[in-house]
């Protein structure tokens, strides 16, 4: 019986997909995931989590949480990995189970605005200092149009889209 | 002995810090009762850039990521990108490819191994270190263009063939620094005060090592063979003949070790590379770049950095730019978790070795 | 641990002795490598503005600007980056990307100023002494991300291809398709050598990422014979692709007949939006490209327009004048039905006189004419009304009718252009050994190159310099043609040379026929007399203004009866233009 | 705690001309220590040019670690907001003479991340730099020419972006406070 089977045999497994043959992606549901994670770590042996990740699909109204597992013995990776819903962004730490999960998670928090319940530190500031707006790497929010309110630039660009310029241009010389 | 707590800030501007960070620590006494690690001070949200430009654009920015290992970062995104994509690399790509990440990974430890000593005090092999490392500068400056930031290693290979007689530059090069290593040695390893004041040092429990996901050099000088090049080979490692370095002390000695050790061995890869370097083509012609759209998909590729295991996890959604690149530098889980632990109880003198021997490096932590 | 190890690091010492690496810099200048990415040169003169470096600027440092002195032209935009050093992360991709080589860099590297404000440079414009340098990061053109290769385009062997009608040209297939179509950098300064100013990036960009239907959507958004274009446009356009200059142009035409030809039912693919029913009617005359053009836009437009056509067949000279070779006639019906379908009526076999004029003009409120060019050119040599001499357009118009034309076994065509290489070509596939004599070059030929080429792949020779002098009859039914060679004569920079008699020689050919492709001009004896003597007609075409009307307002005209080019893609421009010219009148009139 | 010099008074007038100004440039000129502080990337290309391959040594240039001691705060590359206040702090902690050199291209409009929302992209409306090196990063050659201009203008007494951001100073503050929202910066006085 191979991982996979074991997992859909107690969890309940979404998508499972052998990317690589040390990559599995795993899509489970926000009920499943830490029980999920806490039979990963201490029966399968994926000890160490990596990284976990954070991505907006805005289009879906949903966050996109993934947990990537190590498994030293087996030299394989496993993305564990669940969506949820974008408007309510509540979440558990899983800071018990490793303790870099409460920088990632802090990380995210701020990047994000997820809110992982039970994490000591997560409200304090990581990275951004006296931000003042949503959190920037939700998709949207603009950073482009930020940059150039608060810092400015020097000479502002004509920015012309050449590719246009030149077919108005030609459209022109056909109106003489 | 005052029993007082005492708050005190180190960096950013401070010699001792490995680059544009800070410390806050407690102090009783000499003694560290609590630290805490800040960042963001290099926060130029790249994750946020790449996810508005389109994929080629993302080469210059990234190499940006780790500033003085900027090959890593490439090669990550392309290996990441040419597997969503589906692209094939030719063979002599992937052993360019190795070339300079072994290239790269040499003059950031003979940089480090000046730095471990100019932690302590000790000046001389600071200027040993970056001196010799301008000489694998020089090589990369006729390689690629570039002295650091090198814009090399893009989706399909590499973006120039090896010069004429680069080779010889590069084992004529490698000659040098194995000339002047016995040089640092006996003024690193066999000095008297680097001894002392190295070994049983900052020592790190073993069971963190898989717990906190602690890589590379400082895993294995924990006697943890974790070593990405050979867990799970990518490029031309798998054809190479190397066995993992491991030390088992766990403190800082064992990871001056493990590095002095990594020298030779990115020394002896280099010549095993140049000598095994296949003939033919080094890049594949990639789909117009400025229309470039890779089908939806997502991955998780790694390397071994100087540093540690070094990731990228790639999303993408059809379109021309990726919807989401989470990059994972070793120094995040180094730098944050493990270093907020580790000071506690060691005296304020070394926190600048052992901030060099964790090797943290602040960009990557921030991105 | 014991005295060795205090001793030890005392041998550090010994670099005392020892030569130090400084290098002296700035007493040493030290010129950066061979490849190093320093600031950027640009030739102006190679230049052509296309933008491509600005597009694949990670930092938008690249800006393109007007500059004195460059002035754009057909295949220059007249634009020239502008790098803001405040930008530039000298990543080099902007060489990588150039199509045309001009952007390099120099292996400079310093650039030191006390006011942030001088970083921005012109490279090229502003001088800044480091332009002639050789070393410097350089485009490998073959490892690059422009690809300089046109993806071939298949075609029948020539042996096969003279036994038969079918078209010559293969086609691509989708996969070749994509590829073609997924070279172009979408500068669109091909736009500027197409008459009808089609939209070529766009089109060709749909193709690339397979949204067929869009493309061919975009196409007939200016051009309703798309497909015709596709097989036998003069394609302009490609001789100022921006890959042009230093590889293969795109294969737009090909890549235009793909689109077009994957879909055979085309009122399910144009999603043109019909306005509304005008109180408006407007005659066509001439059924070609160019009156069907603007008979399409005037239908959508809501006008209400007939079309009257002298032949049996809708399509002009496309009909009458291409061979089937290389225009099949299912491919016409399909496009001229379509055009039909749109509440355009035909009157064919409708050939019209001075008095039916009068009466066109009585009942329509405008009048287009797209009558064409059918008075064949003369020789003007002795001998000339020989039976034996035949005109290719009326050669081709029989053969494309299906009516019988007797050859011969030997045929001598006069002329250098396109009609005459298909007149050569339509004879080979009668099965004639087939010459023929042009009074320039071969170089000079204002023929098709691929046409030249295929027509000498299938055995068609090609006489230079040859000035016909007169024509004699021969026994046997032949003819004999008498002919002197030329000489090219200079005409200064700039403009063709001039064939001049040799005096003196004389030469001779016997062959079955003689078939004469000088050109067309244009018979105008339709028009009724109190209209041709207002019709200004300039060197044999009408005079139209900008809006393609003629001097009696109310009567336009173009196609090749009113320009100078004489091509389809000009027609269809012309009824393009002519369609906004109607419009404006009818607004001005009411 | 001393008179408040450094927000209330204008810099003083040199009382001394001539021959000793000049002197006192000449000096000024050939010790000039930088803070070590890498605020960015370009701090990987100020390590070659202070140690040996380059070695800036050569002309009185050594990197010093605490600013007040130092004379010139080199800018190596894009500043954050976060960074930003620090450089701000450490500048004004340093004594006067002072001077700034900024490397890169992302001081003078942004360079890479000029879209970024946390980095900055003129570094010119928030300190007085006097000399700006381009390049992604300069090379130690170039950084070291950039040097040498200072020294340059120091000699003729033109490196005068101290004086400037004494005299303009609300207009520096307007323009730091703008961006830096919280603002728990001690006036310094020395």
């Amino acid at each position: 019986m191979n991982i996979i089977e074991r997992l859909k045999e107690r969890f309940e497994v979404l998508i499972a997909e052998k990317k690589r043959k040390d990559l599995l992606i795993i899509e489970t549901t926000k009920k499943g995931l830490i029980p999920m994670l806490f039979y990963l770590k201490e029966y399968e042996g994926y000890r160490t989590l990596t990284l976990i990740s954070c991505v907006d699909w805005i289009e879906d109204k949903k966050f996109q949480m993934s947990y990537i597992l190590w498994n030293f013995r087996m030299k394989a990776n496993i993305i564990v990995k669940f969506m949820l819903d974008r408007e309510n962004p509540d979440f558990e730490t899983v800071y018990k189970l490793w303790p870099q999960a409460e920088a990632y998670e802090r990380e995210i928090h701020e990047m994000f605005g997820v809110n992982f319940e039970g994490n000591p530190t997560q409200n304090e500031e990581l990275i951004l200092e006296d931000w003042d707006n949503i959190p920037p790497m939700r998709r949207d929010f603009d950073t482009l149009k930020y940059s150039m309110e608060k810092f400015g630039e020097r000479e502002p660009k004509s920015r012309i889209n050449i590719r246009k310029e030149i077919s108005e241009q030609y459209d022109e010389w056909r109106r003489k | 002995m005052s029993t007082e707590e005492v708050r005190l800030f180190i960096g950013p501007q401070h010699p001792g810090v490995t680059g544009n960070m800070s410390i806050e620590v407690l102090l009783k006494g000499d003694t560290i009762t609590w630290a805490k690690t800040h960042i963001g001070y290099l926060h130029r949200a790249f994750e946020k850039l790449m996810e508005r430009r389109i994929f080629i654009k993302s080469f210059p920015l990234v190499c940006r990521i780790c500033v003085p290992e900027s090959d890593t970062n490439e090669e990550n995104l392309a290996r990441g990108l040419e597997e969503l994509a589906d692209i094939e690399i030719p063979e002599r790509a992937k052993w360019i490819r190795t070339l300079v990440l072994e290239l790269s990974r040499l003059q950031m430890f003979i940089m480090w191994y000046g730095g471990i000593a100019g932690s302590m005090g000790l000046s001389t092999p600071v200027q040993w270190g970056i001196g010799d490392r301008d000489y694998i500068l020089d090589l990369f400056e006729e390689l690629t263009g570039g002295r650091v930031y090198h814009i090399y290693i893009l989706p399909g290979g590499v973006r120039k063939d090896l010069p004429e007689g680069f080779e010889e530059r590069v084992l004529k090069t490698m000659d040098l620094i194995e000339r002047r290593l016995p040089e640092y040695d006996e003024l690193i390893m066999d000095n008297a005060v680097e001894q002392k004041r190295l070994k049983g040092l900052a020592p790190i429990p073993k069971e963190w090592v898989e717990e906190m996901g602690i890589t590379g050099p400082v895993a294995r000088a924990c006697g943890f063979p974790y070593d990405v090049r050979k867990n799970s080979p990518y490029e031309a490692y798998d054809k190479l003949d190397f066995d993992v370095i491991t030390e088992d002390g766990c403190d800082v000695w064992s990871m001056l070790l493990v590095r002095r050790r990594e020298i030779d061995l990115s020394i002896k890869l280099i010549r095993e590379i140049v000598s095994k370097m296949p003939k033919g083509e080094f890049l594949t012609r990639l789909p117009n770049v400025l229309y470039w759209e890779i089908p939806k998909g997502e991955t998780y590729v790694k390397s071994e950095a100087t540093r540690g295991e070094f990731g990228y996890y790639i999303f993408t959604d059809g379109s021309g730019k990726p919807r989401r690149v989470h990059v994972k530098g070793p120094s995040f889980i180094h730098g944050i978790t493990l270093l907020e632990r580790l000071l506690v109880g060691q005296n304020i003198a070394d926190v600048a070795p052992i901030l060099v021997a964790l090797q943290i490096c602040p960009p990557e932590m921030e991105r | 641990m014991g005295l060795k190890e205090v001793l030890k690091p005392l041998g550090a010492w010994r670099q005392i002795a020892r030569k130090p690496h400084t290098i002296l810099v700035p007493k040493v200048h030290r010129e950066a490598a061979e490849r190093y990415r320093g600031f950027h040169v640009n030739d102006l003169g190679k230049c052509i503005g296309c933008g491509t470096c600005a597009a694949v600027c990670p930092n938008e440092a690249i800006d393109m600007v007007k500059i004195e002195g460059i002035e754009g032209k057909k295949g220059d935009s007249g634009f020239r980056p502008r790098i803001d050093y405040g930008r530039c992360c000298w990543c080099g991709l902007c060489v990588d990307s150039c199509p045309t080589t001009s952007l390099r860099m120099t292996n400079e590297y310093i650039w030191i100023r006390e006011a942030p404000d001088d970083f921005v440079y012109i490279p090229g414009y502003d001088i800044k002494g480091f332009e002639q340098k050789e070393k410097g990061y350089r485009k490998d053109k073959e490892h690059s991300f422009t690809d300089y290769h046109r993806v071939p385009m298949r075609e029948k062997e020539p042996e096969e291809r003279l036994q038969t009608f079918a078209e010559v040209v293969l086609g691509y297939t989708e996969e070749e398709a994509r590829k073609e179509a997924d070279r172009c950098i979408g500068c669109g300064l091909c736009i500027s050598g197409c008459p009808d100013r089609m939209h070529i990036p766009d089109y060709i960009r749909a193709v690339a990422s397979g949204e067929y239907e869009r493309s061919v959507n975009i196409m007939y958004e200016n051009n309703p014979f798309a497909e015709l274009c596709g097989k036998v446009c003069t394609r302009r356009c490609e001789s100022y692709c921006s890959l042009g200059n230093e590889g293969d142009p795109v294969a737009i035409r090909w890549l235009k007949r793909f689109a077009t030809e994957r879909f055979s039912d085309l009122k399910e693919v144009i999603r043109a939006r019909k306005q509304e029913l005008k109180d408006k009617s407007v005659g066509i005359i001439g059924a070609g490209p160019g009156g069907l053009t603007a008979a399409y836009y005037l239908a959508l437009r809501g006008y209400k327009v007939t079309v009257y056509e002298a032949m049996p067949e809708a399509g002009g000279m496309t009909m009458a004048g291409i061979p089937k070779y290389r225009f099949p006639l299912p491919s016409l019906k399909k496009q001229v039905e379509f055009i039909l379908s749109q509440g355009v009526e035909l009157k064919t076999n409708y050939f019209v006189d001075p008095e039916k004029f009068r009466n066109l003009m009585e009942i329509h409120d405008a009048i287009y004419l797209g009558v064409g060019l059918l008075k064949p050119w003369k020789l003007g040599v002795p001998g000339e009304d020989h039976p034996n001499v035949i005109y290719a357009i009326d050669y081709l118009r029989k053969v494309n009718f299906n009516e019988s034309v007797k050859i011969g076994n030997e045929v001598v065509v006069i002329g250098g252009g396109d009609v005459a290489i298909d007149a050569a070509r339509v004879s080979r596939r009668f099965g004639a050994k087939v010459t023929i004599g042009y009074r320039r070059r071969k170089v000079d030929m204002p023929a098709d190159r691929e046409e030249i080429e295929g027509a000498e792949e299938e055995g068609v020779e090609i006489w230079e310099k040859i000035i016909p002098l007169r024509v004699e009859d021969a026994p046997e039914g032949r003819v004999k043609l008498v002919y002197g060679k030329a000489r090219m004569v200079d005409q200064g920079p700039g403009r063709r040379p001039k064939p001049v008699l040799i005096e003196g020689e004389e030469y001779e050919i016997l062959v079955d026929r003689i078939i004469v492709a000088i050109g067309q001009q244009a018979d105008l004896t339709f028009l009724p007399q109190e209209f041709a003597e207002k019709m200004e007609v300039e060197r044999g075409r009408i005079k139209v203004n900008e809006r393609q009307m003629t001097s009696i307002s109310g009567i336009f005209a173009g196609g090749d009866v009113a320009n100078r080019v004489a091509d389809a893609i000009s027609a269809i421009a012309d009824g393009l233009r002519a369609v906004k010219g109607i419009e404006l009148y009818f607004q001005g009139k009411s | 705690m001393g008179k408040d010099k450094f927000l209330n008074e204008k810099p003083e007038k040199l009382t001394y001309s001539g021959v000793f100004k000049k002197i006192d440039n000449w000096a000024r000129a050939r010790s000039l220590w930088v803070v070590a502080y890498g605020t960015g990337c370009g701090a990987i290309e100020l390590r070659p040019t202070f140690t040996s391959r380059f070695d800036a040594e050569r002309f009185g240039m050594r990197m010093v670690g605490t600013p007040r001691q130092a004379d010139v705060i080199v800018v190596s590359g894009y500043l954050t907001v976060k960074t930003l206040k620090r450089v701000i702090r450490v500048y004004e902690q340093m004594q006067s003479p002072k001077y700034v050199v900024a490397l890169g291209a992302c001081p003078i409009n942004g360079g890479m991340y000029y879209d970024s929302y946390n980095a900055i992209n003129r570094l010119d409306l928030y300190l007085p730099v006097d000399i700006w090196v381009t390049g992604c990063m300069p090379r130690p050659e170039a950084i070291l020419a950039g040097f040498k201009r200072l020294q340059e203008l120091i000699d003729d007494g033109k490196a005068d972006g101290w004086k400037k951001y004494i005299e303009a100073l609300d207009w520096y503050r307007g323009n730091q406070r703008k961006i830096i929202k919280n603002w728990r910066m001690p006036n310094y006085n020395w």
